[in-house]
């Protein structure tokens, strides 16, 4: 038993305070005003306190933090992307993620799992190669394996798919990870609320003040607040709000559904994706399975459930593990989802001055989270976008100069 | 599964249906600029709200127009394209 | 001893089937009908499962299918629930999640340790050091989690079915069936769910001291069972509310999907139980469970029993109980006020003690504290929910019996997007709009005295009719909740030890939730998150309505300020296997799909068709690669022959036809001769290669277009798409799944083919690019001579009824000629030999004609085609990446794969995209991307196998045949 | 076309079988599967015939219409409609698109195909259908298990046909009455056919019934 627990038990008190102030009335100016109080928006308020010292900083959100995809997702972390900019990017991303726990004071439950992509084909086989290629390139470790060590990491997989699509192989990928969710937002609100940042929830943005391509206020329905900067960090809202200030993306909205199981012991220790049978699955620490699917078919803006989804996802997992089938699914859910047209994420700066986007996150927000925090922090402090982030400019479709991840486009999670 | 009406066949569950996306009128690639075509080529109206989209019905082969809001789904009507005032 | 009392009026077992089972080792005896539960329970078996977090012993709570704590297995099957799985013979059951056994499981040492465990502990541990997470993490997992899973448990693929109906009624109790029979006598075919085994709801099992119950029971059921226009589905659950009332029905042979006109919620509410310490122990029940117990299997829920209640619900099941000789020694009334009308009175004329204003301050277990020795009664002070400790009483009992009010079942009224209010009058939410084509009725709807659920099925039966205009009567108007309020606005005794529980499932107690505000989880999502309340596997049933009720308080608020939690399918968990069930896997056969089998074709996925990769013909010993190697050389030496039914295939008709494949595709096809064909190139609107395929041109306004087997339905589609928005005169037919369609290939392909038809097969005669009708082994067909993977070849396309027929007189034909079949591998390796690039193969979702040598297929000077204007701002931008063609040098170590990286300065320059070693070439050639100014022939690059290793390959001109010496 | 045995687009599925074969219109065809005993409880119990074998005859274009109407045959009315012009079997596909069967003996279809070409406005179409009856009392289950449309109810009441997906696959379907009982036909796609024929017999089985020959529909002598 951690010595750390010993003080709520002879403490008449709880003795914890607060993760984060109530705050309620926000203040006449800030600094920076953050739209969103998801993992981004909150880790970027962050990281503006932590690297660059400015704290005067409002994160605005209109539910509750951590309500929107942070909350919904399925809690994959990894960094086997295509490109090696959506590489080096998303690596960066798993290197703060290792250190997260200890930096916020908060256990995040980062478990190390080890991630399998399955491939079916063999032009899945080809890709999977292709992402193995380019990640052992700059440095991130990942492999094709064949269907004999992946049944060594799973024995209870049916490497034949039931005769459905059996499993030719797989991309290995060891820093594959899975994390609980909810805290990356509370850990982050808590330290940036340490620092002075102020998090209004319950606030909601109903307008962005522009005055000759300058951003130079917001409108909440908790009155007028001016700044210069605002980042928009709303995934699944980003339309909505790049209307405000009048700047047109690529981003249409899909929901993404996810569903668990009841809690189980223990037995899927990697985290399983199969590209060809749309399903992701991994067992969380409190023993349910975790899993999900591929986008919706067409554009809605809500979080509705469908049967379709999970006819579909169940059909699919039973392919891979036929024993599944008494065990029962307790609860599905959706969030909606940012895409874009190369299923890579917007970021930096608009043409709109002072107006920042960190959107079209599509299926793989959450594994973002951290980095997209640190280099958006950094966007917003010295009006430039790092190198690291650049290639995900909003400009590039202008520049019919799309991110290739468009190649692994089968392949999502 | 939500429930379409195609124009021709009636009313079916969306699984009989492709989503084909939005109308979107071409701007005349021999006037626009380049970065109109860009736009055209990528960009979307991503905010929710009323849309008029491709949807097609597998079965028949059938393309038509859906005017859909994409913020409750619910499908105002149906017809096929150039038949607007016809439906 | 046995609980099981005499047999009660409409009670559920069979007394003449009697079963005995296993239980944690120990022989039970029960009746064909009982649960799990009520079979234990009638055997005086108390300790039915240990909590999730504490491994706290559990008896019955609910016994309506949210008792997670009683999950057991049969050691094929985990988390089977005991309340409402019914006992079979010779089951043999053990509880989850305990080790040791349920009675001495060693995990309930936890519950000692439970105060340095507080709500959300885990977050603030085990992290510091971070190598130490694994360790603990591995502790975690062990301890969570419930069953375990049986890997060896069978597929099963349960038929799914649909089914369609004017009015689902979801609920078979009083006002539900009240809505049934209204809806069937307006004219609407009904369907009528519920979950337990027999309809009649509460009728059931609340007597509600009132003789007239049973027979009301009795004759909505004959009404219902016996009306024509309703179909009733017992012992099944509606899973959740789908978009255009499409509704899963749950029966243990599988899914039902109904599709209804309107849905009618009448499912009632689910009993809450009021929060005092202990309220855990076995042998503390909700008053319905008990009375279930009673009237349903007739077992006592205790011998003698105290029954705490906070409405007047409490009392009418006292006196169920009373009248099935349970003894009771007091109703405990957490009110001042105390019951309406007579009730007080006939409790206390059935010997029954009534503590007004008082409250279980907490349940004293027994010395084994495995149940229950006797309660502490302390008077309440409902303003502050404090127990008064100056006043205490001590009543000795060995079971309690909870009323403290009820959450609406409201589940699918939530899913299909109801706004709920919070009313007053009876402490709980009710719909307040509606949306269309949904009906509640009954408790749901904030209903709860008999007779006006009656109505309010009769009304929400008619309002349901109306809807799908089948009557224009007026509803009957139903009247408002009056009186005592059916619920009690905060049922929860403080405590300072605690141990007074919320969440049974998880394990919460009323502290938990305290303590997460202070932590500034103070939003009801936010607690939910932070506390896991109902995130269990009943999902908040029994927990949701008190944690809302608690966290109002906490933040002084009115309920209705705090909102609820949504309510995401399913409303019961549902297995995987039903949800999955039968799925449809459908694919595509060629013409000739049996002769490859009986060749030793090797089936390989292609899209939605399945095609030989190769062939291994029986009795000779080959390998895939030899195999591959030997059919590619047939071609090259002799002639070989390949299935290309799959191939997209579609006629253009019409006097716009050139003028729409001028538009659609990036080439010209107004100036194409009749009787020849076109290279048809297609682009998405970003300039990006989509397709390739031959336009033929079959007559002056009719052409025959081939695609890529994998995108045959997606440029049809198109096709009909881009018809539509442009105008044109143009009718399109597909003809892919009619035509069959072989390739004959090879030198000797002309000499076969000869045997077979009067065509003039002669170069001059029959040129490349040529199209002819003619007849081939007596079948009309089409032949293209097309050079894909051969200088000559000819494409025989015929209807698919004679394709195996021709195909089998063309292998006669050539069997002399040595003429083999190949498969798709053979013909990668041989198109690869003729340098022709397949398109998603060579290239990906990004290549446009530039990059992949493909200048010569766009007509830029056209007026339009799909891409063109995005082509003509990528003209202006410097070319990125090149496909080429490339030897690999003949002393290399490692045979680099498709997707090896070519590196160039230590950076990635691109990547290998086709590889294979040409025994006709003998070497090993392929396609790679590479840097535009790697690109010429002559340039050597670097290519990075799997191990590291680089080899060096040299771009060549397209063709590689012309490298062949032999 | 001497010498050229047609294959039922099924017929693979079907070999395994080892049914008593016969010739329709220069396609091979199952006869029978079994004693005609079996087969006929098999038809009122629940069954499938392949029928693919029957000749068709289909047009398409703005002037598919009146180039049929010019034959002397009457046509449906409406769109998703059907009829018969003396024995053949109207099937109105689409505003400007036909389907023609004919059973057993009658010429229409292969006259029609011998005296109308491809031209203005008109395209004659091949086919490839695989196409099969469904019967039994047991058609409505079948139906549940492999549609999501109600094809019990008015859907296909009145001359009505639907194209409508069945076990994920595009097909044509329409009500018949033979000899008092309600059959269901159906058309779809012949590479298709393999896949459909499996899928619905395993469940036919499954509910208790079993393949039948067209025999039992047609007297094919």
């Amino acid at each position: 038993m951690p010595l750390r627990l010993l003080k709520y038990a002879v403490s008449r008190e709880h003795p914890a305070p607060r993760f984060f102030r109530d705050c309620t009335e926000p203040k006449k100016t800030y600094d920076a005003v953050i739209i969103g109080g998801g993992g981004h928006g909150l880790a970027a308020a962050y990281y503006l306190a932590k690297d660059h010292g400015i704290t005067n900083v409002a994160v605005l959100e209109k539910g509750y933090i951590g309500g929107g995809n942070t909350g919904r997702n399925t809690t994959i972390v990894r960094s086997n992307y295509l490109t090696p900019e959506g590489v080096n990017f998303y690596n960066a991303s798993v290197k703060l993620f290792e250190d997260l726990s200890e930096e916020l004071d908060l256990n995040l439950f980062y478990s190390n799992r080890g991630h399998f992509t399955l491939a079916h084909t063999d032009s899945a086989m080809r890709t999977m190669r292709w992402r193995a290629e380019v990640n052992k390139h700059v440095g991130v470790e990942s492999y094709v394996v064949g269907p004999d060590e992946i049944s060594k990491a799973c024995p209870q997989l049916d490497i034949s798919c039931s005769g459905q699509a059996p499993i030719l192989g797989a991309l290995y990928h060891a820093p594959g990870s899975v994390a609980r969710h909810d805290a990356v937002a509370w850990g982050y609100a808590k330290e940036a609320d340490r620092m002075g940042v102020e998090i209004f929830q319950s606030t909601e943005v109903t307008s962005i003040d522009v005055k000759s391509g300058k951003v130079v206020g917001v409108q909440t329905n908790k009155g007028y607040i001016s700044t210069n900067r605002v980042l928009s960090a709303v995934a699944g809202f980003t339309p909505r709000i790049c209307e405000m200030v009048d700047i047109e993306t690529p981003i249409v909205i899909h929901p993404l559904q996810a569903c668990v199981t009841e809690p189980m012991k223990p037995w899927l220790d990697t985290i399983l994706v199969s590209g060809s049978l749309h399903v992701y699955v991994s067992q969380s620490s409190r023993g349910e399975l975790v899993m999900g699917s591929s986008l919706d078919p067409y554009e809605i803006h809500s979080t509705r459930s469908s049967l379709d989804f999970v006819e579909g996802l169940t059909s699919h997992i039973t392919d891979m593990f036929p024993f599944l089938g008494n065990v029962k699914v307790v609860r599905q859910w959706a969030g909606m989802a940012d895409l874009t047209p190369d299923f890579a994420p917007i970021m930096g700066k608009t043409e709109v001055e002072g107006f920042y986007i960190d959107a079209g996150w599509g299926t793989w927000g959450f594994k973002a989270t951290p980095i997209s925090g640190k280099t958006m922090a950094e966007t917003i402090a010295r009006d430039m976008a790092p190198d690291m982030i650049k290639s995900f400019r909003l400009s590039r479709f202008e520049d019919y100069e799309l991110t290739g991840e468009k190649g692994a486009a089968s392949v999502g999670h | 599964m939500k429930l379409l009406q195609c124009p021709v066949n009636g009313i079916r569950p969306v699984s009989e249906f492709t989503y084909g996306g939005e109308y979107r009128e071409m701007p005349d690639p021999d006037t626009c600029s380049d970065k109109e075509w860009a736009g055209y080529v990528h960009y979307r109206h991503g905010a929710p709200g009323l849309k008029k989209e491709w949807w097609y019905h597998g079965p028949s082969g059938t393309w038509f127009i859906a005017e859909r809001n994409t913020l409750t789904d619910k499908v105002s009507r149906t017809y096929l394209y150039g038949q607007e005032n016809k439906a | 001893m046995t609980l099981r009392i005499a047999e009660q009026e409409n009670e559920w077992i069979n007394r003449d089937m009697p079963l005995t089972f296993e239980y944690e080792g120990q022989q039970i005896e029960a009746y064909e009908g009982d649960t799990i539960s009520s079979a234990l329970w009638a055997a005086d078996i108390k300790v039915l499962g240990r909590s999730f977090k504490y491994h706290r012993a559990r008896g019955l709570l609910s016994f309506a299918n949210h008792d997670v704590n009683a999950l057991m297995t049969d050691g094929v099957d985990t988390n089977i629930r005991a309340d409402v799985i019914p006992v079979t013979h010779n089951m043999q059951l053990t509880a989850v999640n305990t080790d040791g056994g349920v009675i001495k499981d060693k995990g309930r040492y936890i519950d000692k340790i439970s105060a340095f465990l507080p709500v959300g502990f885990y977050y603030k541990t085990f992290h510091k050091p971070k190598w130490m997470f694994p360790f603990w993490e591995d502790k975690i997992r062990k301890a969570a989690g419930l069953g375990e899973v049986n890997f060896n448990y069978p597929r099963i693929t349960r038929a799914k079915r649909y089914a369609h109906c004017d009015v689902l009624v979801v609920g078979a109790g009083a006002s539900g069936l009240s809505a049934a029979l209204e809806a069937a006598e307006a004219g609407s075919q009904v369907i009528l769910v519920d979950e337990n085994r027999k309809i009649g709801g509460s009728l059931t099992y609340d007597m509600a001291t009132d003789v007239n119950t049973g027979s009301l029971l009795k004759q909505l059921t004959e009404n219902v069972l016996n009306h024509a226009n309703i179909q009733v589905i017992a012992d099944a659950y509606a899973g959740g509310y789908y978009t255009d009332h499409l509704v899963p029905i749950v029966e243990k042979r599988g899914i039902t999907k109904v599709r209804a006109g309107t849905v009618i919620v009448a499912s009632g509410a689910f009993e809450q139980p009021p929060v005092f310490r202990y309220n855990d122990l076995p042998g503390v029940m909700l008053s319905s469970a008990a009375q279930r117990l009673v009237n349903r299997y007739s077992v006592k829920p205790f011998t003698k029993g105290v029954l705490v209640t906070a409405n007047d619900y409490g009392y009418r099941a006292a006196l169920d109980l009373a009248a099935a000789k349970v003894e009771i020694v007091a109703v405990i009334d957490m009110r001042q006020t105390g019951a309406e009308g007579d009730l007080t009175e006939k409790v206390k004329q059935a010997g029954i003690a009534v503590h007004l204003g008082s409250c279980i301050y907490e349940v004293v277990p027994s010395s084994d504290k495995l149940g229950v020795s006797a309660v502490i009664v302390c008077p309440y002070n409902e303003a502050t929910a404090e127990a008064d400790l100056h006043q205490q009483v001590v009543l000795n009992c060995d079971g309690v019996a909870m009323s403290a009010g009820w959450a609406p079942a409201a589940a699918l009224l939530y899913q299909a997007g109801t706004q709920m209010r919070y009313d007053q009058a009876v402490q709980q939410f009710v719909p307040n709009q509606l949306p269309e084509g949904v009906f509640a009725a009954g408790k749901v709807n904030g209903i709860f005295e008999l007779e006006q659920r009656l109505l309010d099925g009769k009304r929400a039966g008619a309002e349901a009719a109306r809807y799908l205009g089948k009557s224009t009567a007026d509803p009957v108007a139903v009247m408002a909740h009056r009186g005592n309020s059916p619920s009690h606005p905060y049922p929860i005794v403080n405590h300072p030890k605690g141990k007074n529980f919320v969440d049974f499932d998880e394990d919460i107690q009323v502290k938990d939730f305290i303590n997460a505000a202070k932590e500034g989880f103070d939003n009801i999502e936010l607690m939910k998150r932070f506390t896991t309340v109902g995130m269990g596997p009943s999902q908040g049933k029994h927990s949701n309505m008190n944690a809302i009720r608690i966290l109002a308080r906490i933040r002084d608020l009115p309920v209705e300020k705090i909102g609820s939690t949504t309510a995401r399918p399913f409303f019961h968990p549902t297995p995987i296997g039903h949800l999955g069930g039968r799925g449809f896997h459908p694919h595509r056969h060629t013409a000739m799909h049996e002769w490859h089998v009986k060749e030793g074709g090797v089936m390989m996925e292609a899209g939605v068709w399945l095609r030989p990769a190769y062939y291994l013909p029986l009795g000779i010993n080959l390998t895939s690669q030899q195999a591959v190697q030997q059919e590619a050389m047939a071609v090259r030496k002799s002639a070989g022959m390949i299935d290309g039914s799959t191939l997209g295939k579609i006629e253009v008709f019409g006097k716009d036809a050139a003028a729409f494949l001028e538009r659609f595709y990036t080439g010209k096809f107004a100036s194409q001769k009749v009787g020849n064909s076109r290279i048809a190139m297609l682009l998405d609107e970003a300039g990006v290669i989509v397709d390739d395929g031959v336009a033929v041109r079959l007559d002056q306004d009719k052409f025959y277009v081939s695609t890529n087997s994998s995108n045959a339905a997606t440029v049809y589609r198109e096709m009909q798409r881009n018809l539509q928005l442009w105008g044109m005169q143009v009718t399109l037919v597909n003809l892919t799944g009619v035509m069959s369609a072989m390739t004959l290939a090879g030198p000797s392909s002309r000499s076969i083919l000869s045997e077979l038809t009067d065509l003039d097969l002669l170069e001059e005669a029959f040129p490349q690019g040529a199209y002819r009708e003619a007849l081939v082994a007596g079948v009309k067909a089409r032949v293209m001579r097309v050079a894909f993977v051969s200088d000559l070849a000819f494409e025989i396309h015929v209807p698919s009824s004679a394709g195996l027929h021709v195909w089998q007189k063309i292998m006669e034909a050539g069997k002399t000629y040595g003429l083999r079949p190949f498969g798709t591998d053979a013909q990668r390796l041989l198109r690869l030999e003729m340098g022709h690039h397949l398109i998603s193969h060579d290239t990906d979702g990004l290549t446009n004609p530039f990059e992949a040598h493909a200048e010569s297929l766009v007509a830029m000077d056209k007026a339009f085609f799909i891409g063109q204007r995005s082509l003509k701002i990528l003209q202006k931008k410097p070319v990125k990446k090149k496909l080429v063609t490339f030897v690999l040098d003949a002393d290399f170590g490692e045979l680099p794969k498709e997707c090896n990286l070519v590196i160039e300065k230590g950076e990635i320059a691109g990547r290998v995209t086709s590889i294979s070693f040409s025994e006709y070439v003998n070497r090993v050639i392929g396609f790679a991307f590479v840097l535009p100014e790697q690109a010429k022939a002559g340039h050597r690059f670097a290519i990075r196998t799997d191990s590291g290793r680089i080899e060096m390959a040299e771009v060549v001109e397209h063709s590689f045949l012309s490298l062949n010496q032999g | 076309m001497q010498n050229v045995v047609l294959q039922s687009p099924v017929a693979f599925a079907q070999t395994s079988l080892k049914p008593e074969m016969g010739f329709i219109n220069g396609m091979a065809i199952v006869n029978r599967y079994s004693d005609p005993d079996v087969e006929s409880r098999h038809a009122a119990t629940l069954a499938i015939c392949d029928v693919s074998c029957l000749t068709r005859f289909a047009i398409k274009g703005p002037a598919a219409t009146d180039s049929l109407k010019a034959k002397g045959i009457e046509l449906p009315g409406s769109a998703n409609s059907w009829s018969r012009h003396d024995a053949t079997l109207v099937m109105r596909l689409g505003n400007s698109e036909f389907l023609l069967e004919d059973p057993i003996g009658v010429q229409q279809c292969k006259e029609l195909t011998e005296q109308l070409q491809s031209g203005d406005g008109v395209h004659v179409v091949l086919r490839n259908d695989a196409s099969f009856i469904l019967s039994g009392e047991l058609l409505e289950e079948l139906l549940a298990q492999v549609c999501a449309i109600n094809l019990s109810g008015p859907m296909l009441a009145d001359n009505q046909l639907a194209m409508t997906s069945i076990a994920g696959v595009s097909v044509v379907v329409l009500r018949q009455e033979v000899a008092g009982q309600s059959l269901l036909r159906l058309w779809c796609d012949g590479t298709f056919g393999v896949y459909l024929w499996e899928t619905l017999l395993n469940i036919i089985k499954e509910l208790g019934g079993g393949p039948v020959g067209i025999n039992q529909f047609f007297n094919s002598n």
